[in-house]
Parts: C-alpha cells; structure tokens; sequence
C-alpha cells in the first residue's frame, strides 16, 4: 500500500544533507511551511541554497536558518523587508550570496523545471541590470531573456490537506508555490493541517496531484501557526 | 497652484478603469485606486500570489492569513473570485491578460520606460517582487507618482537615471500635477490636474517637450 | 455589469474572418465543442488554421469543417484515425498543410502562448523527423528543440459549467485542452452544459478563471452531444 | 520453441512494475498489462489526456463519454485519481515524474532509439501522439514487441532504419522471445522467455550481439 504520511518533520527532513537546494513554499505567512523550517533547523543541514518568494522574516523560520548561518545562497524576489534583518546582516557581511529574480521569472523557473523545459524566452527584464550579461532574443517584434529551470532537492510546501497517495488541496493565497515547488524538486514534503482518506479530496478539486509529492506530515493548525 | 493629493491621484486613476477591466494595482499609491472604483462598475482585481477577484479589507477581527495580496495585507474575495499558483498567476500577467496594471515610480521617461525598483545606490538592498513582470507584461501600464522630487526636479525624464524596471511600456502617467500619456511620438498632456497651474508653467517643470491638443 | 453569456453558439462566432486560427479543444469526444463547430461551419468562414489534437473524425464537426474546404492548415498531434476520411482526402489531394506535433510540444506551445513565454526548449523530438531544421541546444548534459508559442485567435472549447465572469468548471478528462487553449486565445468560447450564479463555482475549484474566456453559450447536453 | 503470447508479454512486463510506481501504458499490447499487475500491489496509472489514477474498464452501459484514456476507449478512475490539464499532463511526462511507460514499436537499437510512429512510407499518413514525449521523457522506457518481423528479421537492430521515435532512451525489450536490458554498453539478456529457445539460437535470431550474465 503507498503511504507516504511521515510521524514528524524530523522524520520527513532527515536525510537533508549539506549544500541541498532547497525550494520553500509561502509568500509571506500564507502557505509557510513553518514546521518543516523548524525541523530543517534542528536537522543541521549547512550551506544550502534556498529558494524562497522573500529572504525571511522578523526571527523564525527562514530567518532563523540564515541567522544560524545555513544559507549560502538564495534566490528570491524580494528579499528586503522591514524585518528582514537576519538576511539583511549576512548579505551585508558577505555570508550569503544572492540572486535576485523577478517574481514571474521565478515561478516560471520553478515551473520549467517540473516540467522538463531546458530553458525559455520570458520579457520579463529584458533592458534591465537584472537581464546583465545574459542571452537575449528578438523573437517576432519582442525582445526576450533565456532564463534557466530551478531545480531543487527538497521542496518543503504547506498545503491544507492530504490523502496517502500525496494529492493536496491548499487554502486560499496559501497555494501560491506550492504547486510548482512540488513539481520542480526530487523529494517533496508537505506539510498540511489534515489527512484525509483516499478518495476525499475530489479528483477534479486535486491541485498538486500525488505524483508531485514523496512525504506528507501533518501539523495540526496550532502548532503550524508557531 | 493647488496640487492633488494621494486620494485624488488614485481617484482619478479610478475614473479610467473601466468595467470589465482586469486589473493588477501596485503596493502604495495603486492601492488606493480601489476606493474609488464606483461600486456599480465590476472591475476585476488580479493579485500576483494567485487571486483574482479581490474585495474591500476585511472588518477588523475578519481577517484570514490564508488571504492576502501581494503586500501582504489581508483582503476578501468577491463571488466570482479564483485563487491558482503563481506560474499561472504570472502567466496572467506576462502573456497580456492583465488590461491595466498601475504602478508606482522613481522616474519614467519620455518613451516609456520605468524606473521603479531601485535607488541605484551600491548598498541598497536590491527587491524587485513583481515589478518587471507586470511592466512587461500588462496591455497598459499606468504610473502613479509625484510629479517632482523633493528637490524639485521632474520625475518624468528623457532618460531614467535610475536602473529601469521596463523598457518602453508605461502608457500613462498620473501624478499630482496632471495626466501625461506616452506614446511612439513622446509625451501628451492629457489634462492638467493641480488647480491654476498652466500649461507653460507645467511644460517648465516637466522638463520633456510636452504635446497638448487643447480642444479635442 | 460584466456578463459574457451570448445566447447561440452563432451570436458567439459572427465575426469569425477568413484566414482566422482556430484552437479547437477535445480529445476524442471528450471536451469536443460540437455546438460551436456546427456554428462555425454555418457561419462560413475559410482559409483556417485549426489546431486540434486530431484532424476530424467521422462526418460531423471538425470533419465537416475540413469536408466543407474551410481549412487551409492544421496543427495537430494525431491525424491518422480509422474515419479520418475527410481529412484523408483532403491531405493527400494536396489542399490542406498538415504540421504534426508531437502532443506534449502542442499543449506546451499552447501553453507558452497563454502565458507570454517567447519560445522555449524541450527534449521531445530530439533527433527525430519531427525536429529536422529547427534550432537545437545542449542544455546541462541534455539536447532539446526550441520550439514557439502556437496564438490563437479564437479558441472553441467545452467546459462543464460557467458563470457570468467566465469562468469555468469542466468534468473528468473532457478538461484536456480546454484550459491552454482559452488562455491562448485572442477571443475563447466556451461552449457550457450549465450557467451557474457567480459564486456557485467555489474559488478553489475554478480552472479557468474568467479573465481567459470572453464569451460563453450554454449548450444543453443533448444538443452538445449532436 | 514456444513464444510467449500477447497476454504473456504484458504479464511479465507487470512483474517488473513495482508498487507506487507512476506507470503510463501505451496503446495495444502495453494496454494489457494492467490486466496483469496483482489487485494487492498498487501502482498509478497516467493517461497523457490528463488523468492518474486509471481503473479498470467500466462495466458495459456504465462508461462515461468524458472520462476516457489516452486511446479514447473508456476506463474508470480509482479513489485517489486526479484530473489535470494538457500541459500539466505532458509536464509530468517531460518533467521526469512518470516512473515508466510502456510502448509498442518497429523497432529498438542497441543504443536505445526506439522507432514506433511511422512506417517510413511518403505517402503514409502521420500520427505521432504522445510516442515521443514518453519516449524522451518517462525515467524508464519499456518496449513491448515481437521480437522478429513477419519476414524473420530481427526488430532489435544495430540502427533503426524506421524513423525515430527517440534516442536512446529504451531501457529495456519485453519480446515474445526474451528480456532485454539496453545499457551503455550495449544489450544485456535478462532472461529467455521463449521455451525451449538457447542463447545461441537467440543470439542469432537478434542479430545484434547480447551480452549474458548466466548465473547472477
């Protein structure tokens, strides 16, 4: 029988090793995997690469893991934030490198990579210092950027629920990379606040089927939101 | 000369929303533009973290943190609201599904392009979130801003100083002072919004030659 | 008030130019947009560009539209079918162009199309038939093909329910092409079994959001299955 | 010698198909092998018109115009099946995410380009579905075919002489004479499966050289 329900986030995390790609889910709090961060935390993996919507906030989460100096790199859209001193400070000391990728450009990354497209033509930041030195095309009157997949490791998503086979649904905004980070990683974790059995979700309301996911854990909602 | 303030700005965007419209409005200045979408017209609100459909703010007390939009601030669904990911949200965008994006700027010059998204300054911590995409992607691009900097010089240049976010995309320009569109010829004066500024005095402070068909 | 019902398939396509592309979705039956195809061949439209996954199968639809000479060339995936007849014919007499693509290519270009990629690589086709003078690239240890977007100006679809907005609900594998086709498309008709009130597709279960479709026809299931 | 049967090919390419694997099955003889997998090892099945999760063939009079599989006979979907959309469909394919899939062909060579859509003829009509988006994207290509043409020549050749499919992506042959992996180096027997047929016999039937690990 497939299973792919997990005790814990300890258990889900355990094998991470150094210098991992890692795709994390969530734009702001919204969809933040916020249990598996913690146990990626205490798991003591170093020198990953993480890839994220922002660079982290105010003291948990992915703050927490680049003020413990795991992060050597990240790719994200818009690290600066009001409390994104952690970030802040290891970027300004040279600790962490970062590449910074239109918000678009990045979910179509993440997108070409679950889908086994080698590189695309996007008019995102063509003419600006965020296209530098890469390869541009006229392609019928536009200009275009060849941008490459990101592929990752891990993905650590939350979703709302989940059945054994790893189909989820999500919440609201709470979807937003979900889908696409599950597809573009080797191993897939998601967190979710429900497991529900085979056949509960609706096939036609599955949003990521379970082919995208290798690790399910549920985290009731309280604990979630710490 | 009496100059509009952020309300009026956004109200005046408003009036140009038309329904039926697909819209996407910036952090800011944008924002507001929704208070003044008259509640008869249907103009449907894009959110790059997957949302179309937005409604008011949520009543204090209300909110969802599983429901937000791309500053991160609680909003609402209407009824014919969806959520979806973010590639097809910035499918949306990039592939020229968003009629009218608004956003703020630095600086926008007189063929279009947008400055938006960085001082230029070496230590700033560089953040673009989802500025270029919609500059690139949306059908029109409109550009709140105010019309001159602190030190009074015009925001609306021959030339962006600052590192662009757009090349050639931004079609209309509101700031305090008035309505500019941008077009393959250069910049039109729309209407001048400041009370008793003249067109020759707002022609002296907007630097770039400004065309103006007075009667039409 | 934002409505895009229409009442008739052919108040739908009355301005349908000759030389128009026609993104047709379906797969078999399933999803085959007959009202709309019987409109189209009454409205009289020529010289199309179809882009389908088949060429027509048996004497009704897309085989009386090429039965009809209405169609200068199509793009499909799979034309060859025990009653492909008319298409048959009308290839081998030479009066229609046929450009076969591989089907994963089709829905990707599609895709790309809907979303404002400019082109992109894929590995399907690599050297085969099907990539003989286009452009190649070794990416990362692999060969690809670029291939570009396929624009629709129409697209014909069929979808299970739809409001006011547009937007739409389909059912089981009759989703197929419909959702790329309606986000590549200029103007996309959705042929519905049912209008529902705004609001009665839940937000989490709507898969193509309204801002892709401009119009909508309410075909009851019989006169679809025609 | 007593070659293997349609039914018994597609039962021993089952045996190689373990539990949870993501399995797509081409039209024709791989179609069988669902027949074949144990009703207690689950395994999910991906049809390319947008589905996992395939069950068996519905009862007569309860089949379901819209819920059909990629060779548009209908079938049932199991609890736990989902539906998507073309591109996602092709993106599991393309993407890698497909554990095997199974296809008929012309021919295969001993360097894993797989010869399945066209006969070569001009005048043919030509079809390709999804043969070659499996066949560059499934992690693992099984071929299911007999293993020698009406005219007794091998269809495991040194190069295809059909037009490609793919390239060397098969990774293993179910013929009705034999199993065979296709590795860097070149054929390896798994096992024969013909009764009654030796090495040597196989080894000149297939024309190209095998390479054989008796007793592992």
């Amino acid at each position: 029988m497939i299973d792919k329900i997990l005790d814990s986030p300890a258990a889900a995390l355990a094998e991470v090793p150094d210098g991992a790609t890692i795709l994390i889910g969530g734009f702001g709090n919204a969809g933040m995997p916020s249990a598996l961060l913690d146990a990626l935390i205490a798991q003591g993996a170093r020198n990953l690469t993480v890839v994220n919507n922002n660079a982290g906030n105010a003291d948990a989460g992915l703050a927490a893991l680049i003020a413990a100096k795991r992060v050597s790199k990240i790719l994200c859209s818009f690290p600066r934030q009001t409390d994104s001193w952690h970030f802040d400070k290891a970027w300004r000391a040279g600790e962490l490198e970062l590449e910074l990728v239109p918000q678009g450009t990045l979910a179509e990354r993440l997108r070409a990579a679950g889908a086994g497209v080698g590189a695309f033509y996007t008019p995102t930041a063509f003419g600006t210092r965020l296209a530098e030195g890469k390869e541009t095309r006229h392609i019928n009157g536009r200009d275009y950027v060849l941008e490459y997949p990101i592929h990752g490791d891990y993905a650590l998503i939350k979703a709302d629920r989940a059945d054994r086979w790893g189909n989820l649904a999500y919440r609201k905004t709470a979807r937003n990379f979900g889908p696409i980070m599950a597809a573009a990683a080797k191993c897939t974790v998601a967190q979710v606040r429900q497991i529900v059995a085979l056949g509960a979700i609706d096939p036609e309301h599955v949003v990521t089927p379970g082919i995208f996911v290798q690790r399910v854990v549920k985290v009731p909602a309280l604990e979630g939101a710490a | 000369m009496k100059k509009l303030g952020r309300n009026q700005i956004a109200a005046r965007v408003a009036r140009d929303i038309p329904e039926g419209a697909y819209v996407n409005l910036g952090i800011g200045l944008p924002t507001l533009v929704a208070n003044h979408i008259p509640g008869d017209r249907e103009v449907i609100l894009h959110s790059e973290n997957g949302v179309l459909g937005i409604g008011p703010r949520p009543a204090p007390g209300r909110e969802d943190e599983d429901l937000i939009d791309a500053g991160k601030s609680p909003v609402t669904l209407l009824a014919g609201g969806s959520y979806f990911h973010h590639a097809d949200s910035f499918g949306m965008i990039r592939g020229g599904h968003i009629d009218i994006c608004v956003l703020g700027a630095f600086q926008v010059a007189a063929n279009g392009d947008i400055a938006n998204w960085h001082t230029g300054e070496a230590d700033a911590i560089p953040a673009v979130g989802g500025a270029m995409d919609l500059a690139a992607g949306a059908k029109q691009v409109f550009v709140t801003m105010e019309h001159l900097t602190k030190k009074g010089e015009s925001k609306i240049v021959e030339r962006c100083s600052y590192p662009l976010t757009g090349v050639g995309c931004v079609t209309r320009v509101y700031t305090d002072l008035a309505v500019i569109d941008i077009k393959a010829d250069g910049l039109h004066l729309v209407e001048i919004c400041a009370e008793g500024l003249s067109f020759e005095e707002l022609q002296k402070l907007n630097g770039v030659a400004l065309k103006y068909k007075a009667a039409v």
